[in-house]
């Protein structure tokens, strides 16, 4: 199975890499941007097919590695075997 | 004949740079990138640094800058751009120059003295050096792991672009003497038409053996053969350094 | 006071004595807050007094102690009390330079806590108006075979690569020591140094009633806001506690620009004073600034840019946000300096205004929400005599009393693998130590050394930066007279004349009788170091409450040294130059008293923690260190290599390793086959020592003790030059062509050993200890 | 309206840090992670209320600034005013 975690600052942490760009994009002349920030997508490809097996897989990934739980959350995805962002199956939600 | 060192928010080492140029005779000085225009400059050096923090990917952000256009245009016209580090990423990202530079093969900051070997010494950055040379300079950089895609390899080493190789000290290559990763050991690359050149590797940190090494300031000094046709005009002056403290 | 009491009171809610003691504050303080107001004070006033009287800011438990300190000398230009001390270089140049820890936020997040370590003494650098040349770092963590260890160890040498490396500042110097006692307490401490212009030191001052107030730099969140209880607590929302970052997340580009912009304010005289948002935020730069000129400032925390919405005047004076700064300049030059900020995108706005109350007033939306004399919150705070109780000292450890059958070669391979003394290039490495063009010396030598050529000065300065906390906890006061010989000794090694100190103070709780009196015992042997070594302590830090549940830290007095070279290019290096010269010990050269108490070989083979440090003369230390100048300045000295952590063996394992082609080509990988390496020296020596004292003769750690070398016509004058100076000197033996290392010890051989291996296992064995788990 | 742009590096360029995180996973005892790839995703804020012109300012910003064509691959979603992830609108690949 495929999976996706997502990582994303959390809302009160300083996300100066957003906005360093959220400048540039005003900069560029793209208006009516509100707010940009920026976070980390992990594709992760699993050897099982169950989904309650990946998600739990992942799930743990998350917190041990792929998040840094003092300033980052995260969120799961379970795809099938299409393509990324396709074929939502499930999803999850955690503060790290 | 007159050097513009461009500069941004973030860039760090324009005074390096201006600061190698003088020492080697020529006149430099800074280039605000907010600027609209070169003033007549004859060779640009986009310095090293962090362009922006190296938000969203090392010189992305700053190829959209006011005076880049002009650059832009320098460069089409035939006039010599040297891109030293940060300086480098930005020209890729504009496509001035082929490939993109991933982070380093060990996912860290790396500041060493390096190897490299000067394969074509027909570029106004490079005409003082010898064929074959084995030149020490010194890196610090994050993401200067050169990447093309094969098709691009192909092309970049039959118009014979790749200026310098990273090497051992008797020139030998393999991955113990590759710093970063660099494809095919690729450490200072030219446009096809040998104007735009760019390295990793800082050439203004090398400049006089009491700080390492002096190789970096042929580089300097090619650049002064191919503006001025003076092979040696040693700077007797003593040299203003940009005071800003 | 009664003035104030006529005066229409701030809005918000009123602090209860249980609200006060939820901050932090005693009942004592809290009264003596509404002595001096006249009246029960706001939420929002408690929480900027608790702030300013904290142990952070007040320096409550430690300023009797460190008023005891050495201050004055001829080369001081700024003592204790701005943001970082400064040295008169000559030529009209002031060396400003600084230590600081930032040790707690490092434990919790170590990639973030280190980095914002590092953008905060480069602020205190900036904010004296001088341009930072160059960071140090002075870091301690458990041992390496714990995971947790290796991971607070990668992210705090990430950190402060990740912010040095993106303003362009070299990081070229540091030391780093693993113990168990730093389990659970890490320490990062960071030293910057930096130039001014000796008449155009800037002050943290708010001149001029109705000057302008201007706030510029990132934007204000609720980051590191104290009263953690207290936000629980009726009063305010739980929300907003749930909404405060545990760590401040640095961003280097905004300081980098930041520091361009100000340095161009100050290079175009458009400014009054300056104050970075260190400890305290705005509470203390505005109280700080006003305080230092007798004047009072207004301003409304509704005009601070915000990061976030819903931020209350309380949360908004306490944020420590970084990357901000305050400024006060004049209603005509504010024209000038909005457009320095405006060239640099950064977002600057005036929020109020100089008066000449004495008060410090906040506003929010021209409501007023506090109001309290500036005076009473920088200078007023508490200043307690805690009791202490010094431990005698112990008695000497000696070589007879530690039977050691293992090999003296044997041994000296397992210390070059010990992360304590094994090279730090792992470390370094990860450091851009050659921006800006003027590091002569990079890490890796006895000191930093970097070319003032910004100032158009042929000048260098030498910096080190050390504290061997074993020394330190075994005897606080004896450790920190040890800290400073050796770092100044290290500066004089390069020849540079050392010329003042700052250091950084990490203790455990001052409420616990034993640990006051490590500190006080430290201040003390650190004072009568300087005295005796003529050089004068310009500022420091202290941190206390290094300590958890199960242990303390060992006491760590760190010791930042800055001397002066008066030619860049003719500094004195660590490593053998040429075959054939003759190697010396100077010093404490009778390597048969070396007594063994907190040595590494101790620590290592006996697994004890007892005994006293090395023995330390003060006199023969300041002639030493004399001397080594001196030697350099005639040109004498090929090479110069203090014996410290391992004795004389490392120290001369080292100079072996450290030759200038072995520097300068070791470029590949730390990890990779040394293939790539060449030009190693080796050396030849012979020492005096008694049979049993082997081993105390080549591991002690005798202070006072440097091997130099010189070229062979040099010989003669320079034994003469030491003995000028009555320091002891001894010829031991020759640099060797052949990549060997032999000492003979009365008629034996007990190492003789093949450098290339030796470096081998010197250079990789962190990155090792690092990477292979 | 939410937005969001997702970068992923092209599948023939190597990814240093999936393979380093990979690898750490494998240390860490997860196994059955047939491979990891790191990537970006940005959050963006729109404006616009006009679904058509928020896809069309997101693929532009993707094209100009978020990615580089010669190494990277980008993927766009529109959201609602809905948590990151939950309601998805439409989404739409590119090769930048
Ligand atoms: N944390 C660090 N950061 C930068 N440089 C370091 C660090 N730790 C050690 N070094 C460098 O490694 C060299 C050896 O350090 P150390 O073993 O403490 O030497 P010494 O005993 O001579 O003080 C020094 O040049 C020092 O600056
Ligand atoms: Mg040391």
């Amino acid at each position: 199975m495929r999976g996706q975690v997502v990582v994303r600052l959390k809302r009160e942490v300083l996300d100066p890499q957003g906005v360093t760009i959220g400048k540039a994009l005003d900069n560029l002349g793209y208006e009516g941007v509100g707010s940009l920030r920026q976070g980390k997508v992990f594709d992760v490809e699993l050897e099982t097919n169950d989904p309650a097996a990946a998600r739990s897989a992942l799930e743990s990934m998350a917190r041990d590695l792929l998040a840094n739980p003092v300033i980052e959350d995260y969120e799961i995805q379970l795809l099938d075997e299409g393509s990324a962002g396709e074929g939502l199956v499930t999803e999850e939600e955690g503060r790290a | 004949m007159r050097v513009g060192v461009v500069y941004y928010p973030g860039s760090n080492c324009e005074q390096d740079a201006v600061y190698a140029c003088r020492l080697v005779g020529l006149d430099a000085e800074l280039v605000w990138h907010k600027q609209e225009s070169l003033d007549g400059c004859d060779a640009l050096i986009l310095a090293g640094g962090f362009s922006y923090g190296d938000h969203l990917r090392c010189g992305a952000i700053a190829q959209f800058s006011p005076v880049m256009k002009q650059v832009e245009r320098f460069a089409s016209d035939g006039g010599p751009v040297l891109g030293i580090c940060n300086g480098f990423q930005i020209l890729v990202e504009m496509g001035l120059l082929p490939g993109a530079l991933l982070a380093n093969d060990g996912l860290k900051f790396r500041c060493q003295d390096t190897r490299m070997q000067v394969e074509k010494t027909d570029s106004p950055f490079t005409n003082a050096y010898a064929e074959g040379q084995i030149l020490r300079l010194n890196m610090a950089h994050y993401e200067g792991n050169y990447f093309a895609d094969e098709a691009t390899l192909a092309d970049i080493e039959q118009h014979q672009q790749v200026v310098m190789r990273f090497c051992g000290p008797n020139g030998e290559r393999g991955a113990e003497h590759n710093p970063n990763g660099s494809i095919n050991d690729i450490a200072a690359l030219r446009n096809r038409a040998g104007n735009v050149m760019g390295l990793m590797p800082h050439p203004e940190r090398v400049l006089t053996p009491e700080l390492g090494s002096a190789d970096g300031r042929l580089m300097f000094e090619s650049l002064r053969v191919a503006l001025t046709g003076m092979a040696s005009a040693e700077n007797t002056e003593p040299l203003e350094v940009i005071a800003d403290v | 006071m009664s003035e104030i009491a006529e005066r229409p009171r701030p809005q918000g809610d009123l602090a209860s004595e249980a609200i006060a003691l939820e901050h932090g504050m005693t009942s004592d303080e809290y009264a003596k807050v509404c002595e001096i107001l006249d009246r029960q004070p706001t939420v929002t006033e408690i929480g900027m007094y608790s702030v300013m009287w904290s142990e952070h800011c007040s320096y409550k438990s430690s300023r009797v102690h460190l008023k005891t300190l050495p201050v004055e000398g001829d080369a001081v230009l700024q003592g204790p009390g701005e943001n970082a001390g400064a040295v008169d270089l000559g030529d009209g140049i002031a060396g400003v330079f600084k230590v600081e820890s930032h040790n707690h936020p490092s434990y919790i997040e170590p990639y973030q806590g280190a980095a914002t370590g590092v953008g905060g003494i480069l602020r205190d650098i900036i904010t004296m108006g001088a341009r930072p040349l160059a960071l140090l770092d002075s870091l301690r963590f458990g041992q390496l075979d714990s995971g947790k260890n290796r991971h607070l160890l990668d992210g705090v040498v990430g950190g402060i690569a990740g912010y040095g490396n993106c303003m362009g500042i070299p990081t070229v110097g540091g030391e780093i020591c693993f113990d168990p006692s730093y389990d659970k307490n890490p320490l990062v401490n960071a030293m910057c140094f930096g130039i001014a212009p000796a008449d155009r030191i800037v002050k943290a001052v708010a001149d001029g009633v109705g000057n302008p107030v201007i706030y510029v730099g990132a934007k204000t969140g609720r980051d590191g806001i104290y009263g953690v209880s207290l936000l629980a607590s009726a009063t305010f929302d739980a929300e907003a506690a749930e909404k405060r970052p545990a760590v401040q997340v640095g961003d280097p580009f905004t300081e980098k620009v930041l520091m361009e912009a100000c340095l161009e304010i100050i290079n175009k005289d458009l400014l009054v004073g300056m104050q970075d948002f260190g400890g305290a935020g705005l509470t203390c730069a505005t109280s700080e600034m006003a305080s230092n000129s007798g004047n009072g400032m207004e301003i409304d925390v509704a005009l601070v840019p915000r990061r976030e919405t819903g931020l209350s005047p309380y949360e908004v004076m306490l944020s420590e946000s970084q990357e901000r700064m305050m400024l006060v300049t004049t209603p005509e030059m504010i024209g000038d300096v909005m457009d320095i900020f405006g060239k640099w995108d950064l977002d600057a706005v005036v929020i109020g205004k100089v008066t000449d109350d004495g008060l410090l007033r906040v506003l929010e939306d021209g409501v007023m929400v506090a109001e309290v004399p500036a005076h009473s919150l920088a200078e007023d705070g508490p200043c307690y005599s805690r009791p202490y109780t010094i431990a005698d000292p112990p008695e000497a450890l000696c070589g007879a009393d530690l039977p050691c059958d293992v090999d003296p070669a044997e041994v000296l391979k397992t210390l070059l693998q010990d992360p304590n003394i094994a090279s730090k290039r792992w470390v370094f490495q990860q450091y851009d130590q050659t921006v800006r063009y003027n590091t002569v010396q990079r890490a890796g030598g006895e000191a930093a050394v970097i070319w003032l050529k910004e100032a158009g000065s042929d000048a260098a300065v030498a910096i080190s930066l050390d504290g061997n906390p074993w020394y330190a906890g075994l005897d606080a006061r004896r450790g920190a007279q040890l800290a400073v010989a050796e770092a100044c000794r290290n500066v004089a090694c390069t020849g540079a004349k050392p010329l003042g100190i700052t250091n950084c103070l990490n203790f455990g709780s001052p409420e616990i009788e034993e640990r006051m009196g490590q500190f006080a015992a430290a201040v003390q042997g650190m004072g009568e170091a300087c005295r005796a070594l003529d050089v004068p302590v310009t500022g420091g830090n202290v941190s206390f409450y290094n300590e958890t549940v199960e242990t303390p830290i060992l006491p760590t007095p760190v010791v930042g040294a800055v001397g002066k070279l008066d030619r860049y290019d003719a500094s004195v290096r660590s490593g053998f130059v040429a075959a054939g010269d003759t190697v010396w010990l100077v010093g404490a050269v009778d390597v048969s008293d070396a007594g063994l108490g907190g040595s590494a070989y101790v620590r290592e083979f006996h697994d004890r923690r007892a005994g006293a440090p090395p023995a330390l003369d003060l006199e023969l230390e300041a002639r030493l260190q004399r001397f080594l100048v001196a030697a350099a300045a005639e040109g004498l000295l090929a090479s110069a290599k203090d014996c410290s952590d391992g004795g004389f063996a490392v120290a001369l394992a080292e100079a072996c390793f450290a030759t200038p082609e072995a520097a300068r080509t070791d470029a590949a990988q730390a990890t990779a086959p040394r293939s790539a390496l060449s030009g190693l020296l080796g050396a030849e020596v012979e020492i005096r020592a008694s049979g049993d004292g082997v081993h105390a003769a080549l591991f002690g750690e005798t202070a006072s003790r440097v091997v130099v070398s010189s070229r062979a016509g040099d010989d003669v004058a320079l034994a003469a030059l030491a003995a000028r100076h009555d320091v002891p000197i001894a010829a031991i033996g020759k640099v060797t062509e052949a990549a060997q290392l032999r000492i003979d010890v009365a008629g034996e051989t007990p190492v003789q050993e093949d450098i290339q291996e030796l470096y081998a296992t010197w250079s990789g064995a962190l990155a090792q200890a690092m990477e292979n788990n």
